[in-house]
């Protein structure tokens, strides 16, 4: 056993890493989704779930019981092949991006073995990550085609020619962090943000590339068909867009595809342009390692103390039970310095992945959504533009006073 | 280890591939994709020969031959569209003006 | 500034002249034409004047006086042609008489042409052919000298046709043309021979070669290079200046307006093949044969000349042929080795054959365009400065003392008799001046005694203008003391003219055969006799045309045979049409154009053409429209190139039998 | 049989089934799809050959933007399965065995080239992006240029093409 188990040490690491990566990765979707009913529903003032669970933390079990659960009606006069093939690409492709993403700098040592964090460190990372979101359009035209129907057709049509219009502006506005970098490797691009220490989070790239960090981040929403670009799912047009023919699971896998893109999307944001696992302090400032813990056990307080006074009795069994492992967890922290230092990574990587998936929902809360004509013509009239606008203004610049 | 030999053939068997495509289909969009079956075959070629002698300028061809496919891409295909708009038909066999 | 130096002027004004008249003067009066011909011409003249004056001031250590040199023309190979102007004595004459001949034929053709169409045409052509006649007799290389004999000879193509509509006028211009060509194919020849002898055509350099004693008898003999290249040169001279066998375009070239048959026909165009002759005399005399060739052929044609003008009733036919046979004595001086003889009498036959034209002009011109003597007749009183000048050119020409025409015909005879075995020569020249003074009388009775043949009614008999008498009273006294320079060699004098033409012509080799005295005594004789002659025919002619004017009729009755053929001009028209014209014509319709135009070029490209439209009738189905054997076809192609490459090794041998 | 070999034949496998199916597939979709995996082959085969930056290339321009044309106007114009005309007896008759010929002789040419084609080579993946984009903008640039500039000609030609003539 243990023997087969050294043999082929690496295979077997892998695919633990990415059952680990799956099992996160859509757990992170179900709660995003709870996440963002949550907040929207904050926002206009409604509770938002809070039936299922103490503050509705189960609905997201709800729901994907749901989705395994409903009949799955294939619609008459399908193409068959491409009807099935459609969800599964878009699944596929989305979750593979994620595999590229590095989660952290220095590798866990477990087992005397090093073991990155992260699947693929791929020297042309960033290159695989476009051409996987290339591939990614096929998901959605293929469904809106092969479902037979004219509504997904139109929402097919619009989605494909919306991505392939924003895609060129996506890559564009990386090429200046590409420049600066002067590699694709995201670990590389992370540390080219990292050349002084001292500076902190004015050594990120967001500065010198704030036309890069605009073009990127619209891009990247339209790429995801998220508001205020969702119009491929358009609902008052289009009734729901490409994936109006489909049901239950793969209806699901559209909907986790899309997630799972808002968080591959987030953490390119956070790599590309907010130094990725790098602290925003300097790095001297060695008190702020002490921040996650600082963050966690109040956090982890507040939810024994709420859960005490919770109505149901579910609530106040489960919530205190959360909450005290929270406070643990952060007590952890300080009780071992090389677990610490070893968290600071993830953690700050973690935390502007958030922030970032919180700007996608504060969006989806409150911006309305384009006409299909404005949406093109900014696409080409503004946000290309403006893009090669930047790739050129970096070369110049680093031509002129190297601007590394 | 894989020798030069067995891209080479590959590329050329694709090749082959791509003009019974063109000889074969009727569609002029498939047509079309069976020419760019072949510009595929042929960048493999490509590739396999700067591979074999590193030399990088048969993948700088190969970025060119892209490029050149991308723009023939674009303009065929608005000639498609345009047929189709004017003929009612995508058969290449119910156009046939293309003579004296 | 020194003419010398800038010798282009010369030549150059005529050329400004004839372009502004040309290009411009179509819009504009005749006066602005008149006064720039005018202008062009009469200024060059001065210049002239002035070249001449520099010319003779020179100091004799830059004597000859050297080519100029302006630019190069062809320089191809040890080959140069330059633009190279040159002046000595012998040109001076000839610049004289040109310039100062052309300029006052100018002012008459004022006059003249006066209601002419095609006014400023007229002159634009009269000036180019003062630029090329300039330009001929101040060329310092045979090449440039070929290019003003070649541009004369275009400008009397274009004036002899000036009046283009007249079919006769037109095919008179080509025949000149065409029958120069022959004389010109000649010249081009004789100009390579030399060319490939000396490796230079300049003057200086070649006659300095050509006189080295070195050259053996092989280069002088019978048919030796030098005697071949003087004959050849010889017969461009005979085709320019009218001499047998080629002279049959002279007197049909008087279908041009008189001025130009006085100006190119008689007083200088015609005349620059005894130019050439002259001016290569140093080619001649080494070489007896050309030498004879040319005595006899002048002489011949100087007698043959004569006698087609006897019964001549054209007045200006009647000149042309005294102009030819005039030619011929200048060609027989030449011969004899008298070339200042011959150039004395050209410059004197210029003078009173020019005044003899231009009054011609003037009896036509009072006629209204009437040339037939027959119908003229008792004009004498009407037209009196006209029949003045007339008669003093008549006596000029036959010779009377002491008029021009007088001493140069007298040196000719003299030289001519001089030389050994040259008594044939002087019998037949002495008889061409008989004939010579009896046609001229002859013309001058039948023209201005005698009661008037014309009615009265019709023709208004007028005096012309004093644009067109002015030049006539000038070349009239020209004409009478013309020859008085020579004068002096009739009472033991020296010749003036022959001194001043030394230094570039041999004198006459005769002179030294006898003693001063014998040869002076022989000098009165010849002349007493030729005056003799010349009276006689006078006295022929009177005795004829005035005594019993019915004579010659019945003498030409009586004659019929002979006056025939002299009317017809012993058709040697008719000859050479039979001989030459027609086989040409034959050969050229029914061989170049009925069988290699027609039916090998034209059957050739035609076939080639409907060749083409049958195969492309039968490719043409392969285009079927269809896109898809289009591809087939590509593919097709792709096929046999992939072929040719693999089995490359096996084709390479039969590539390499096809290459 | 070393894994890349294994890895070859799995792609070319694919490349050349992918193509077949390209010919036997009657709808222009199912082609279109046929050709992607084809092409994703290819960029697996490039990978293979360690040409990674040509690899991405082929999968974004080729995959993401030229076949998604390719969908997109196959959507646009909603063509339906392919009807089998036979207008053309040239190409019903000489097409097929022509190209057969045409691939036999490349496929020979091939097979008899020189030993330096029979080896194998050490895929060189270093600074492999950094030379081609050297080579690309230093010896390449002219023809760069001129590519981008036909690259601008078929934009405005495809516009021109495909707008709507207003009326």
């Amino acid at each position: 056993m243990i023997s087969f188990l050294n043999a082929n040490a690496t295979i077997i690491i892998y695919l633990v890493k990415i059952a680990l990566l799956l099992f996160i990765v859509l757990t992170v979707n179900a709660y995003l989704t709870w996440f963002e009913r949550k907040v929207v529903a904050h926002m206009q003032s409604r509770w938002g779930p809070h039936r299922v669970g103490p503050h509705g933390l189960l609905q997201p079990l709800a729901d994907g019981a749901k989705f395994l659960l409903k009949e799955d009606p294939t619609p008459a006069g399908v193409d068959k092949f491409t009807y099935f093939l459609a969800p599964l690409m878009a699944l596929a492709l989305a979750l593979t991006s994620i595999a590229i993403i590095p989660f952290g700098p220095q590798p866990l040592h477990l087992f005397g073995r090093d073991i990155t964090l992260g699947i693929a460190d791929l020297n042309i990372g960033i290159l695989a990550l476009f051409a996987i979101t290339a591939l990614s359009v096929y998901g959605v035209a293929l469904a809106g085609w092969s479902s037979n129907s004219k509504y997904p057709l139109l929402g097919g049509l619009r989605s494909s020619a919306q991505m392939v219009s924003y895609e060129l502006s996506l890559t564009m506005s990386v090429v200046g962090v590409l420049l600066l970098a002067g590699s694709f490797n995201l670990r590389d691009i992370i540390n080219a943000q990292a050349h002084h220490p001292e500076r902190g989070i004015f050594g990120w790239n967001v500065w010198p590339q704030i036309l890069g960090f605009f073009c990127f981040f619209v891009a990247a929403v339209a790429e995801t068909n998220r508001v205020p670009f969702d119009l491929p799912e358009a609902e008052s047009e289009l009734v729901a867009g490409f994936h109006t023919e489909y049901a239950s699971f793969k209806f699901a896998m559209f909907f986790i595809a899309e997630y799972t893109s808002m968080i591959t999307v987030s953490c390119l944001c956070t790599i590309m342009f907010f130094g990725g696992w790098l602290s925003p302090f300097p790095a001297s400032w060695t008190f702020t390692h002490y921040l996650p813990s600082v963050i966690l056990i109040p956090f982890g307080l507040w939810v024994i103390w709420d859960g005490i006074r919770y109505e149901t009795i579910f609530g106040r069994i489960i919530l205190p039970g959360v909450g005290s492992a929270i406070t643990a967890m952060g007590a952890v922290l300080i009780a071992f310095p090389t677990v610490n230092e070893f968290i600071q990574g993830p953690f700050w990587l973690l935390a502007k992945i958030f922030v970032f998936l919180f700007v996608y929902v504060w969006m989806r809360g409150t911006l309305p959504r384009f006409r299909y004509d404005q949406l093109m013509s900014f696409g080409w009239k503004l946000l290309l533009p403006v893009s090669i606008a930047n790739v050129v203004i970096t070369a110049f610049a680093i031509l002129m006073w190297g601007a590394r | 280890m894989v020798p030069t030999s067995y891209y080479l053939i590959l590329s050329a068997v694709l090749f082959g591939l791509g003009v019974v495509a063109f000889v074969f289909k009727r569609n002029v969009i498939t047509i079309f994709m069976s020419i760019e079956l072949m510009l595929n075959a042929v960048n493999l070629a490509f590739v396999a020969f700067s591979q074999a002698r590193h030399q990088s300028d048969g993948q700088v061809f190969v970025l060119f031959v892209i490029v050149v496919a991308a723009a023939e891409a674009a303009v065929g295909l608005g000639i498609i569209i345009l047929m189709a708009r004017n003929r009612q038909s995508l058969n290449v066999e119910r156009v046939d003006l293309l003579k004296l | 500034m020194p003419i010398l130096d800038h010798l282009w002027i010369i030549p150059l004004l005529p050329l400004l002249g004839s372009a502004l008249n040309g290009l411009l003067g179509g819009k504009w009066p005749n006066k602005i034409v008149n006064s720039v011909a005018l202008g062009a011409t009469g200024l060059s003249f001065l210049f002239a004047l002035e070249a001449v004056r520099e010319f003779l001031t020179l100091s004799p250590d830059k004597l000859p006086f050297a080519p100029q040199h302006y630019f190069d023309w062809i320089v191809a190979g040890s080959f140069r042609a330059g633009f190279d102007l040159q002046i000595d004595q012998l040109t001076i004459v000839m610049l004289m008489v040109v310039t100062g001949v052309g300029f006052l034929i100018h002012i008459y053709a004022t006059g003249y042409m006066a209601h002419e169409s095609g006014y400023y045409r007229f002159f634009s052509y009269l000036n180019l052919f003062m630029f090329f006649m300039l330009v001929l007799v101040m060329a310092a290389n045979y090449v440039l000298l070929f290019v003003g004999w070649e541009g004369v000879g275009l400008c009397s193509y274009l004036l002899i046709g000036f009046y283009f509509l007249k079919k006769s006028a037109s095919d008179a211009g080509k025949k000149a043309f065409i029958v120069n060509r022959i004389g010109d194919f000649g010249f081009m020849l004789g100009m390579f021979l030399l060319f490939r002898t000396f490796h230079t055509l300049d003057f200086t350099t070649l006659f300095a070669a050509a006189s080295n004693p070195a050259w053996g008898h092989e280069a002088w003999g019978q048919f030796g290079t030098f005697t071949i290249a003087c004959l050849l040169l010889f017969m461009g001279a005979t085709g320019k200046s009218a001499q047998l066998p080629l002279y049959v375009w002279l007197p049909d070239a008087m279908e041009g307006p008189t001025p130009v048959s006085a100006l190119i026909h008689a007083a200088t165009m015609v005349t620059a093949g005894v130019y050439v002759v002259a001016r290569s005399h140093i080619l001649f005399v080494h070489s007896e044969t050309a030498m004879v060739v040319v005595a006899v052929v002048g002489c011949a044609t100087a007698f043959f000349a004569a006698t087609i003008g006897l019964v001549q009733t054209d007045i200006k036919r009647v000149l042309a042929y005294s102009t030819v046979s005039q030619l011929g004595y200048m060609f027989l001086a030449c011969g004899v080795g008298a070339f200042s003889a011959g150039i004395f009498h050209l410059m004197t036959h210029a003078f009173f054959k020019a005044l003899l034209f231009l009054a011609a002009g003037s009896v036509i011109h009072a006629m209204g365009g009437e040339q037939d003597m027959r119908k003229m007749g008792g004009l004498s009183k009407k037209i009196k400065y006209t029949y003045r000048t007339m008669l003093i050119a008549t006596l000029a020409i036959a010779g009377i003392p002491p008029l021009a025409g007088f001493f140069s015909k007298d040196a000719i005879l003299l030289s001519a008799f001089q030389i050994e075995g040259g008594h044939p020569l002087y019998a037949i020249g002495l008889l061409t001046a008989l004939l010579t003074s009896f046609y001229m009388f002859r013309l001058i009775f039948l023209t201005f005694h005698g009661k008037p043949r014309y009615d009265e009614h019709h023709v208004h008999v007028h005096e012309s203008p004093w644009s067109m008498l002015g030049p006539l009273v000038a070349l009239a006294v020209l004409s009478v003391i013309g020859g008085w320079i020579a004068a002096p060699a009739l009472w033991g004098g020296t010749d003036y003219f022959a001194s001043f033409l030394a230094p570039v012509l041999a004198a006459p080799q005769g002179a030294e055969a006898l003693n001063e005295a014998a040869a002076h005594q022989l000098e009165i004789i010849l002349a007493i006799v030729a005056v003799a002659s010349a009276l006689l025919g006078w006295g022929v002619a009177y005795w004829l045309y005035m005594r019993q004017p019915d004579k010659p009729e019945r003498i030409a009755q009586s004659t019929r045979p002979v006056y025939n053929t002299l009317l017809n001009k012993y058709y040697v028209d008719e000859f050479y049409s039979a001989l030459i014209i027609k086989p040409l014509m034959w050969i050229s319709t029914n061989i170049f154009w009925k069988f290699v135009d027609v039916a090998a070029i034209d059957g050739t490209v035609n076939g080639i053409a409907s060749g083409a439209t049958s195969v492309g009738d039968i490719v043409r189905h392969t285009q079927s429209g269809n896109t898809r054997s289009y591809a087939v076809w590509v593919i097709i192609g792709a096929l046999v190139v992939i072929a040719v490459i693999f089995f490359w090794p096996a084709l390479r041998p039969v590539v390499g039998m096809v290459r | 049989m070393t894994p890349q070999l294994a890895v070859f034949f799995v792609l070319a496998a694919l490349a050349v089934l992918g193509a077949l199916n390209l010919i036997i597939q009657r709808h222009p979709i199912h082609s279109a799809l046929s050709l992607i995996v084809v092409m994703i082959a290819l960029a697996g085969l490039y990978l293979l050959m360690g040409s990674e930056f040509v690899a991405a290339v082929q999968i974004i321009v080729y995959g993401g933007a030229i076949m998604v044309l390719f969908v997109f106007v196959i959507m646009l114009l909603n063509a339906g399965v392919e009807e089998r005309t036979n207008i053309s007896k040239l190409a019903g008759i000489a097409g097929i065995p022509l190209a057969v010929a045409l691939l036999g002789f490349l496929a020979a040419a091939i097979a008899r080239s020189n030993e330096s084609a029979q080896a194998g080579f050490e895929s060189s993946t270093l600074a492999n992006t950094k030379e081609i984009s050297t080579m690309l903008f230093k010896d390449f640039v002219y023809p760069f240029e001129l590519t981008s500039f036909l690259i601008l000609v078929a934009i405005l030609g495809a516009i021109v093409l495909a707008q709507r003539e207003k009326s």
